[in-house]
């Protein structure tokens, strides 16, 4: 098994930190760009996770599963995208929580 | 013959039923037929009943039916007649109907007519049926039954609040000590597996050593019920308070018949009271007990009937005496007296009350010796009687209580200056009341005159209350053949003569004025006895505070279901969950995400940790 | 499927009675009426089919020939559960008990109902055929369906007609009966699969539970899913609480039915499975169960005579006499079980007609409190008599059946703990206090000289009648009942002996 | 290459792959709402059509799916779901003038992948599936183009299920650098020798992550909060779509994640699956409670349900035996609460048709029993079944979860459920109550929702109560194929 140079750990924990880090950023940031921007970190994390075992077990799937989580992501950030801006529109910002309505 | 037995409580119930059904749309003298009618059909047939059963007395019972048959417990509907029997059912037929036809006079301006029949007739039966039960159960619907008429009749008058309180007063006091005596029955029935008296007695005799502590626990429960029905120490404090109702009403149920129940349960059931000695010593003491207190208190007080009531209450005490010290045949023929001369005093009474716009108080009254000179008669001849003056019904009937007392091991002689006391005082009491309502000048003109319907029943009864001391009862074998011996020598000629006693005295405070007591009566501290004698000892500022306030009390605070608020805690636990929930979900989508990381990290610590 | 058809009558009754209301104005309580008349007709023809000396042989519980009617088809066999109905006396008693109470229920809406009559009578039948379901089902799966289902259209019943407090009061009905009930679920369960080791299948019939061997604590927690529930719908004390305010909230004749035979189906609940079930179980917690009898006796009695709501006095007063019958199961002796019997059936005479004459009362006075009321015998001595005559029966005057049910109680219950007798013996004095009082505070005193108000009509006066002679009848010979109830109790006793 | 069998057991995504160009072309060409719906309809049933037949032992079609008797009938499930949401749907949008025919398109897309969620053994089939459903529910919540509740409900969808997809994936990640495969039956031997040979902890975190993302996709308490917001935002037919389509689906995919991959075998999980069910059902039905909102009340309602179905996950840690009723009982809750939930939520589609307002407060509903007995009682009976009274389809789904759970003796469990059904009553009762309330007011409105949206509704309560009535056919049906 040694498609992979550096330990499998400390790919993983790289990949921790990552996904960490857009975690964080999902819960302090209000701009939905930058939310979005986390969610595409997160979503990275999982992906370079994938990447680090594939290469550890010597196997396609990582990459495989990679650009599967590509294809998402960009899906996911389109449709995202195409919301921010009927968010922009409709409530004149991009602060999510000023845009919050519902709740209790 | 015999078989008629069964008319006899029918007779009257059936009148009851009509008397429903109708429902007060008959005419006035239809009921009054109806009801007195049918009371004295009924004491007619007691009467051939009493020829008949005289000629050849042997006990004899009838089944009617099975009332209810679970394993072994199998009473019926089945009457029992005896000497005791045919004595009760006279008197309750008797003067029962006496004062069914007084009342139709009495009552003749009430509305509520027809109602009024109905309870007398409903009371007679269920008296009647008291008395001919074969066996406790059934003598317990009737003592319950005549506890619901007496409280419907007291309360007759439902307009006034101050009726219904007496009323339920009556009712409740007397059930604590039915309770008491269902318990009795429990009991009777757990260890001797029947109720039917006769196989009660003969099962007691086989498995019950006397003295022993299973003879006494059942007869200390019945006597409870006794206790309560015969307004006795402790729970006599309903009587006086039961004269809120029709006076014939308190002539008939309050001093003729059903307060005289408990004397009859305890001579009925004497087979068991005989085998528990102590149980017969309480009879006795709380007879003594009782009868001086109520003497007493009858003594001051000023309300015409309420001084009759105490007046019962410590005749009956002379009942639970005789009963006590083993007089069985001594009690019931003061038993009998009584109702006769009792019933003529509360009937006069009444017609007093009646002739005088309703006035109780007797200082009000005064003079009526020459304005209604048939009550005064009555009056003055059921005093005698009650006082107990020589030749009167009453005389023969305490002086062999007194005397049979006087015999009784170590206590006896305690007991009979109790008796001698009471004697005393009751002469005292009941001659006061005559001196002062019927000498003196008047304050009240009578409107009135009572007429035949209320002067016959009258004139009878005054005959009874005079001659009624003659009557043989029937009842040697009914009671044990060895009575207590009487008293000879100094001890009778006390017993005879001490009732005049009282009457001189009287004569010398209330009439002629020779003795003033005013002024040691009006001393601080007589006038504080007196005050406490007339409340009647204070028994009932007593059970008030003691019993009636705490248990209203209670129910006051517990009324908002203190359970309940168990349950209203949760229901608070979950809003205020639900509320603080709600606050979480505030829209925000930093806290949602942030909840989510919160439960991640919860769960990798949980699945971790958990290994 | 004969016994099946009892249900399904009062559901296709309650069906037609809505739609015949949408047809034609005031159709629907004919149709109730009418109803209720082809279900004892039906089960009149029922039991005159059945061999006289049936009624005498004790049903062996797991012989189903001894019983009056047993009838079985498989259901859900993937869990051993059968659509199984049976009859023996104890049923037969309590259906006509319900019955006759339901023709009450009727006429007691006859004129307070005013609107939506046609749904009215239908949730009203409906509720008939969910008790009837109770009494009938031997399934236990099937039973609790029943004991469920019934909930609804009394939910129903109380929240749609009820009075100004009737969201709350309906609410805590069901969430009280439906917690219980779910532990009861959850009992019956874990019995069947305990049970399924031993029998080696599964089976929800009662028939086959009866052989369960549970003992110690798994037992005595089973027992007590049972006995929540139905100590819930008893009511006993501390599970009481819901009763009073769903009885005082809900519409006369949901008044009716829940006091009349809602209330039973819990002591018929405890007699048939709590205790026969779990014998053992039963035997440790007796006197605990004893305890809150008694305690309920006495509890409810202050609490009756505390409260100012004439049905609230009366609600208080069924928690009291229901006491009675739960000393009256686990006190387990002929004379005990035969009182509870008796009570179960007396009491819902007596208290049936209590809440029709309070019903009658709203209805004329537009109150239930107590202190609006006074001196009404004046303006209404017919209603004033018979409430006379149902709350004397109700504090145990003897000569009516209240006496008779809780005699046999009390002797029975001295028999196996005497002191707990004596302490429920209280309750004949409690009793008394507080219906008197209630009599006082509404039909005596003092009568307001401006009221004129309508006494009882005929039919109200039929049905009030045929109640009094029922008590009667059941005071002074009950002896059919207890003939009736007898073989029952016989089997039990024998099977079962605490 | 694949075989001719594998391609058969295919044809149902086939048919709604081709489904969804058809309808795309034909909207290229002229927009007719009602043509949309029936072009969807058509995929939809030809689609079910094509199920018929296949093998119930199941059949692998490449590494990523089984097209077994399980993931069959959810599939079917689902296409009915489908069904129902655009009939109710096209009344709708009949209300909502605008450009409504990409709605239908977008519900075929969800409803693919949902299909091929539930029939996913693979991470990538898995990941395909989900994010297939998730993208075309974004654009669905976000229809309607007026409402801000409905944009705002997309975008907080969005984000978070996003954030949910990347747990989930990450999770899988790590498991697969683990085990070295992504394949759920594969992954139970290799958890096997991992279990007795080293150290599981990156397992177990890896199982955190991925329960994590499973459970916000199910909306378990603590990942719940999004859901009212959600169903409250989205445009009615979609709530019911997203409450029981998706979620139904997702929770298949956990049942084969879970059983295949034997990973109830971990202590740490089944206790960790515990805490969240207990959380749930108590947290659920609290929110519940005093709601005003009908689909924030089904929100929370769910959040709750689906507590109650993790009871049968927990069971089969305590019970192996039990994993086949578990199967079952999971089968059968899930489709008693689809068919509940999509009578519930149609009600308020129902509603919402006749006004361009969303009909979805408490005030809504008053004395509807009136107005429109037979609704009601619909919506009645549904409310019955979701506080599991006796007689629905409900009833049985508890049943199943109180006789698994008395099997494994889960007790503390057992008492949350009772305790949660407990206050469960208390919200179903007061819609109930509150459509029974001003008896008084009798004002029929015309009827103006078409016929097929209520003989729908009119169906699936029927279904309710016939499977509460006579559940046996179709639990005889789940233990034969399960």
């Amino acid at each position: 098994m040694g498609g992979l140079v550096v330990p499998l750990e400390h790919v993983l924990l790289l990949a921790g930190l990552l996904f960490i880090c857009g975690l964080t950023g999902l819960m302090i940031r209000r701009n939905v760009i930058f939310i979005l921007m986390s969610l595409e970190v997160m979503l990275n994390a999982a992906a370079l996770a994938f990447v680090a075992a594939g290469a550890y077990w010597g196997e396609p799937d990582g990459q495989i599963i990679f650009l599967l989580i590509l294809a998402v992501a960009a899906a996911e950030v389109s449709v995202g995208l195409g919301l921010v801006l009927q968010i922009q529109r409709r409530f004149k910002t991009l602060d999510l929580d000023q845009a919050s309505r519902m709740g209790g | 013959m015999l078989q008629n037995t069964v008319l006899i409580p029918l007779l009257p119930l059936l009148s009851a039923v009509i008397l429903i059904a109708t429902a007060g749309r008959l005419p006035k003298r239809l009921v009054a037929t109806l009801g007195a009618g049918s009371v004295g059909l009924s004491a007619i047939l007691v009467a051939q009943l009493s020829i008949a059963w005289l000629d050849n007395p042997v006990p004899y019972s009838l089944h009617l039916w099975t009332w209810m048959s679970v394993g072994d417990f199998q009473p019926g509907i089945a009457f029992y007649v005896d000497g005791l029997t045919v004595v009760m059912m006279s008197v309750i037929t008797g003067v029962g109907f006496l004062i069914h036809l007084y009342s139709t006079e009495f009552m003749q301006d009430d509305d509520d007519y027809s109602r009024y029949f109905t309870y007398m007739n409903l009371f007679v039966g269920a008296m009647l049926i008291l008395v001919l039960a074969d066996n406790l159960l059934l003598l317990y619907l009737g003592w319950e039954g005549v506890g619901v008429c007496s409280y419907l009749l007291v309360g007759f008058w439902y307009k006034d609040p101050a009726n219904g309180a007496a009323a339920r007063k009556a009712f409740i006091v007397t059930r604590i000590g039915d309770t008491a005596m269902a318990l009795g029955l429990f009991l009777l029935f757990t260890e001797l597996r029947t109720l039917e008296i006769q196989q009660l007695a003969a099962a007691a005799n086989l498995q019950w050593e006397p003295g022993g502590n299973l003879p006494i626990l059942a007869c200390a429960l019945l006597l409870g019920g006794a206790v309560g029905k015969s307004a006795q120490l402790p729970l006599h404090t309903w009587l006086p308070d039961a004269m809120a109702g029709p006076t014939p009403v308190s002539a008939l149920i309050h001093a003729a018949t059903m307060v005289t129940a408990g004397v009859y349960l305890i001579a009925r059931t004497h087979a068991l009271f005989l085998m528990a000695p102590p149980v017969m010593l309480a009879v006795a003491i709380i007879g003594v007990a009782t009868l001086l207190l109520a003497a007493f208190t009858a003594l001051n007080q000023t309300d015409i009937k309420r001084i009759l009531a105490y007046s019962t209450i410590s005749q009956i005490g002379y009942m639970f005496l005789a009963l006590g010290v083993g007089a069985f045949s001594a009690g019931i023929f003061h038993l009998m007296t009584h109702a006769f001369f009792k019933a003529l005093l509360f009937l006069a009474a009444g017609a007093v009350i009646h002739c005088l716009h309703h006035e109780h108080n007797i200082f009000r009254m005064g003079g009526l010796r020459t304005r209604l000179p048939v009550v005064f008669w009555s009056f003055l001849i059921g005093s005698a009687a009650l006082a107990a003056l020589p030749f009167t019904s009453g005389w023969y009937s305490k002086d062999e209580i007194l005397l049979a007392t006087w015999t009784m091991p170590w206590a006896g002689p305690w007991l009979w200056a109790g008796g001698i006391l009471g004697a005393i005082l009751t002469a005292l009491y009941s001659f006061r009341l005559v001196f002062i309502v019927f000498w003196g000048e008047a304050k009240t003109e009578p409107d009135r005159q009572p007429e035949w319907r209320m002067a016959g029943p009258l004139a009878l009864l005054c005959l009874l209350s005079v001659v009624g001391g003659f009557i043989a009862q029937p009842l040697d074998q009914v009671f044990p053949a060895h009575q207590p011996e009487h008293a000879t020598g100094a001890v009778a000629w006390i017993t005879m003569g001490i009732a005049i006693l009282g009457v001189i005295v009287a004569y010398l405070i209330y009439l002629s004025k020779q003795w003033s007591v005013e002024a040691g009566l009006n001393s601080p501290g007589m006038s504080r006895l007196r005050e406490f004698w007339y409340s009647g000892w204070g028994m009932d500022r007593f059970y008030d505070s003691l019993f009636v306030s705490p248990y209203k009390t209670l129910a006051r605070i517990m009324r908002n279901e203190p359970i309940d608020q168990l349950y209203n805690g949760i229901v608070q636990l979950s809003l205020w969950l639900h509320g603080w929930l709600s606050d979480q979900q505030s829209g925000q989508l930093r806290r949602y995400a942030a909840s989510m990381v919160v439960g991640l990290i919860l769960l990798v610590a949980v699945l971790a940790g958990a290994r | 499927m004969e016994l099946a058809n009892l249900i399904v009558i009062f559901l296709f009754g309650g069906l037609l009675a809505w739609l015949a209301e949408m047809m034609m104005e005031n159709s629907a309580r004919w149709v109730s009426l009418l109803t209720i008349a082809l279900c004892s007709a039906y089960l009149w023809r029922l039991v005159g089919h059945i061999p006289a000396e049936l009624f005498h042989i004790n049903p062996v519980a797991n012989q189903a020939g001894t019983w009056l009617m047993h009838h079985q088809m498989n259901w859900i066999p993937r869990f051993g559960v059968s659509f199984e109905l049976a009859m023996d006396g104890l049923s037969l008693l309590l259906i006509v008990l319900t019955l006759f109470l339901g023709v009450v229920a009727v006429v007691s809406s006859w004129a307070e109902v005013d609107h939506h009559r046609g749904f009215f009578q239908a949730n009203l039948l409906w509720t008939l055929a969910g008790v009837i379901g109770v009494f009938l089902a031997l399934d236990l799966f099937l039973f609790f369906l029943f004991w469920e289902v019934m909930l609804v259209p009394m939910y129903l019943l109380i929240a749609i007609w009820g009075h100004e407090g009737k969201a709350h009061a309906a609410m805590k009905f069901f969430i009280f009966t439906q917690v219980s009930g779910l532990l009861m679920l959850l009992a019956i369960i874990v019995l069947v699969v305990l049970s399924a080791e031993t029998l080696g299948r599964y089976s929800f019939s009662y028939f086959d539970l009866l052989q369960n061997d549970l003992s110690g604590g798994v037992a005595t927690m089973v027992m007590l899913g049972f006995f929540v529930a139905f100590t819930v719908k008893l009511p006993g004390v501390p599970f009481h609480t819901w009763l009073p305010d769903a009885h005082t909230q809900a519409p006369t004749a949901g008044s009716v039915l829940l006091a009349g035979i809602l209330l039973k189906t819990g002591a018929y609940g405890l007699l048939r499975f709590t205790v026969p079930l779990f014998p053992e179980a039963a035997l440790q917690f007796a006197p605990i169960a004893m305890g809150l009898g008694a305690a309920g006796v006495v509890y409810g009695a202050v609490l009756a005579f505390g409260q100012s709501d004439f049905k609230r006095l009366v609600a208080y007063s069924s928690v009291s006499h229901m006491g009675f019958v739960l000393l009256g199961i686990f006190a387990w002796n002929h004379l005990a079980i035969q009182g509870a019997v008796m009570q179960m059936v007396a009491h819902g005479l007596s208290t049936a007609a209590l809440f029709m004459i309070a019903g009658a009362l709203q209805q004329r006075l537009h109150t239930r409190d107590l202190g609006a009321m006074g001196g009404l015998w004046h303006n209404m001595p017919r209603m004033g008599a018979l409430a006379l005559f149902f709350i004397v029966a109700s504090l145990g005057l003897p000569g009516m059946g209240n006496f008779v049910a809780e005699f046999l109680i009390l002797v029975g219950l001295f028999q196996s703990m005497p002191w707990m007798a004596v302490v429920a013996a209280l309750g004949l004095i409690t009793g008394a206090i507080y219906s008197l009082r209630l009599m006082q505070e509404a039909f005596q005193g003092k009568p307001d000289a401006h009221r004129t108000l309508p006494d009882f009509g005929p039919l109200e006066m039929t049905v009030m009648i045929a109640m009094v002679i029922g008590l009667l009848w059941l005071g002074l010979y009950p002896q059919p009942v207890l003939d009736l109830a007898q073989p029952v109790i016989n089997s039990l006793t024998a099977e079962v002996q605490l | 290459m694949m075989t001719p069998t594998e391609l058969y057991a295919l044809a149902p995504f086939i048919w709604l792959s081709v489904g969804v160009i058809v309808l795309m072309l034909q909207i290229a060409f002229s927009r007719s709402l009602n043509g949309a719906c029936w072009v969807t309809n058509l995929t939809l049933l030809v689609a079910l059509y094509s199920m018929v037949g296949h093998d119930p032992a199941g059949i692998q079609v490449t590494p990523l799916m089984r097209i077994d008797a399980l993931g069959l009938m959810f599939c079917a499930v689902i296409i009915c779901g489908s069904v129902v949401t655009s009939l109710l749907a096209r009344d709708y949008l009949k209300q909502r003038p605008a450009e409504n025919e990409e709605f239908f398109l977008l519900l075929l897309l969800a409803t693919l992948g949902a299909c091929v969620l539930v029939c996913a053994t693979h991470v990538a089939s898995l990941l395909l599936g989900l994010e297939l459903l998730g993208v075309a529910l974004y654009g669905l919540i976000a229809y309607p183009e007026k409402g801000e509740r409905s944009l705002e409900a997309a975008i907080k969808y969005l984000v978070l299920s996003g954030a949910a997809s990347a747990t989930l994936l990450f999770g899988f990640a790590l498991l697969y650098a683990a085990t070295g495969t992504m394949d759920f039956a594969i992954l139970a031997d290799k958890l096997d020798t991992i279990q007795v040979n080293s150290n599981p902890i990156i397992v177990l975190t890896a199982a955190a992550f991925i329960l994590s993302g499973l459970a916000f996709k199910l909306s378990v308490a603590p990942f719940h909060m999004w859901t009212p917001d959600v169903y409250e935002g989205a445009p009615a037919p979609i709530t019911g779509f997203l409450a029981t389509v998706s979620k139904g689906a997702v929770f298949v995919v956990l049942l084969r994640w879970f059983i295949d991959g034997q990973l109830y075998e971990f202590r740490g999980i089944i206790l960790g699956l515990s805490a969240v069910a207990i959380a749930s059902m108590l947290v659920g039905n609290l929110l519940a409670l005093r709601q005003d909102n009908i689909k924030r009340i089904l929100a929370y309602s769910s959040i709750a349900q689906f507590g109650y179905l993790l009871v049968v996950l927990i069971a089969c840690g305590t019970l192996t035996e039990s994993i086949p009723l578990a199967r079952e009982a999971a089968s059968y809750y899930l489709l008693a609460y689809i068919i509940t939930t999509l009578g519930a939520t149609g009600l308020l589609t129902l509603l919402s048709s006749e006004s361009a307002r969303e009909r979805d407060h408490i005030g809504d509903i008053v004395g509807l029993f009136w107005r429109r007995p037979l609704l009601s009682l619909g919506f009645t009976v549904a409310m019955l079944s979701l506080a599991g009274i006796p007689l629905t389809a409900g009833f049985i789904g508890k049943f199943y979860i109180f006789k698994i759970g008395a099997d494994a003796e889960l007790w503390a469990l057992m008492s949350a459920v009772i305790v949660g059904s407990g206050l469960g009553i208390f919200y179903y009762l007061r819609l109930v109550f509150n459509m029974t309330k001003n008896p008084r007011q009798v004002h029929a409105l015309p009827q103006q929702t078409s016929l097929e949206g209520r003989s729908v509704l009119l169906l699936l309560t029927l279904l309710i109560l016939a499977l509460g009535v006579y559940p046996q056919p179709l639990m005889d049906y789940l233990s034969a194929i399960l």
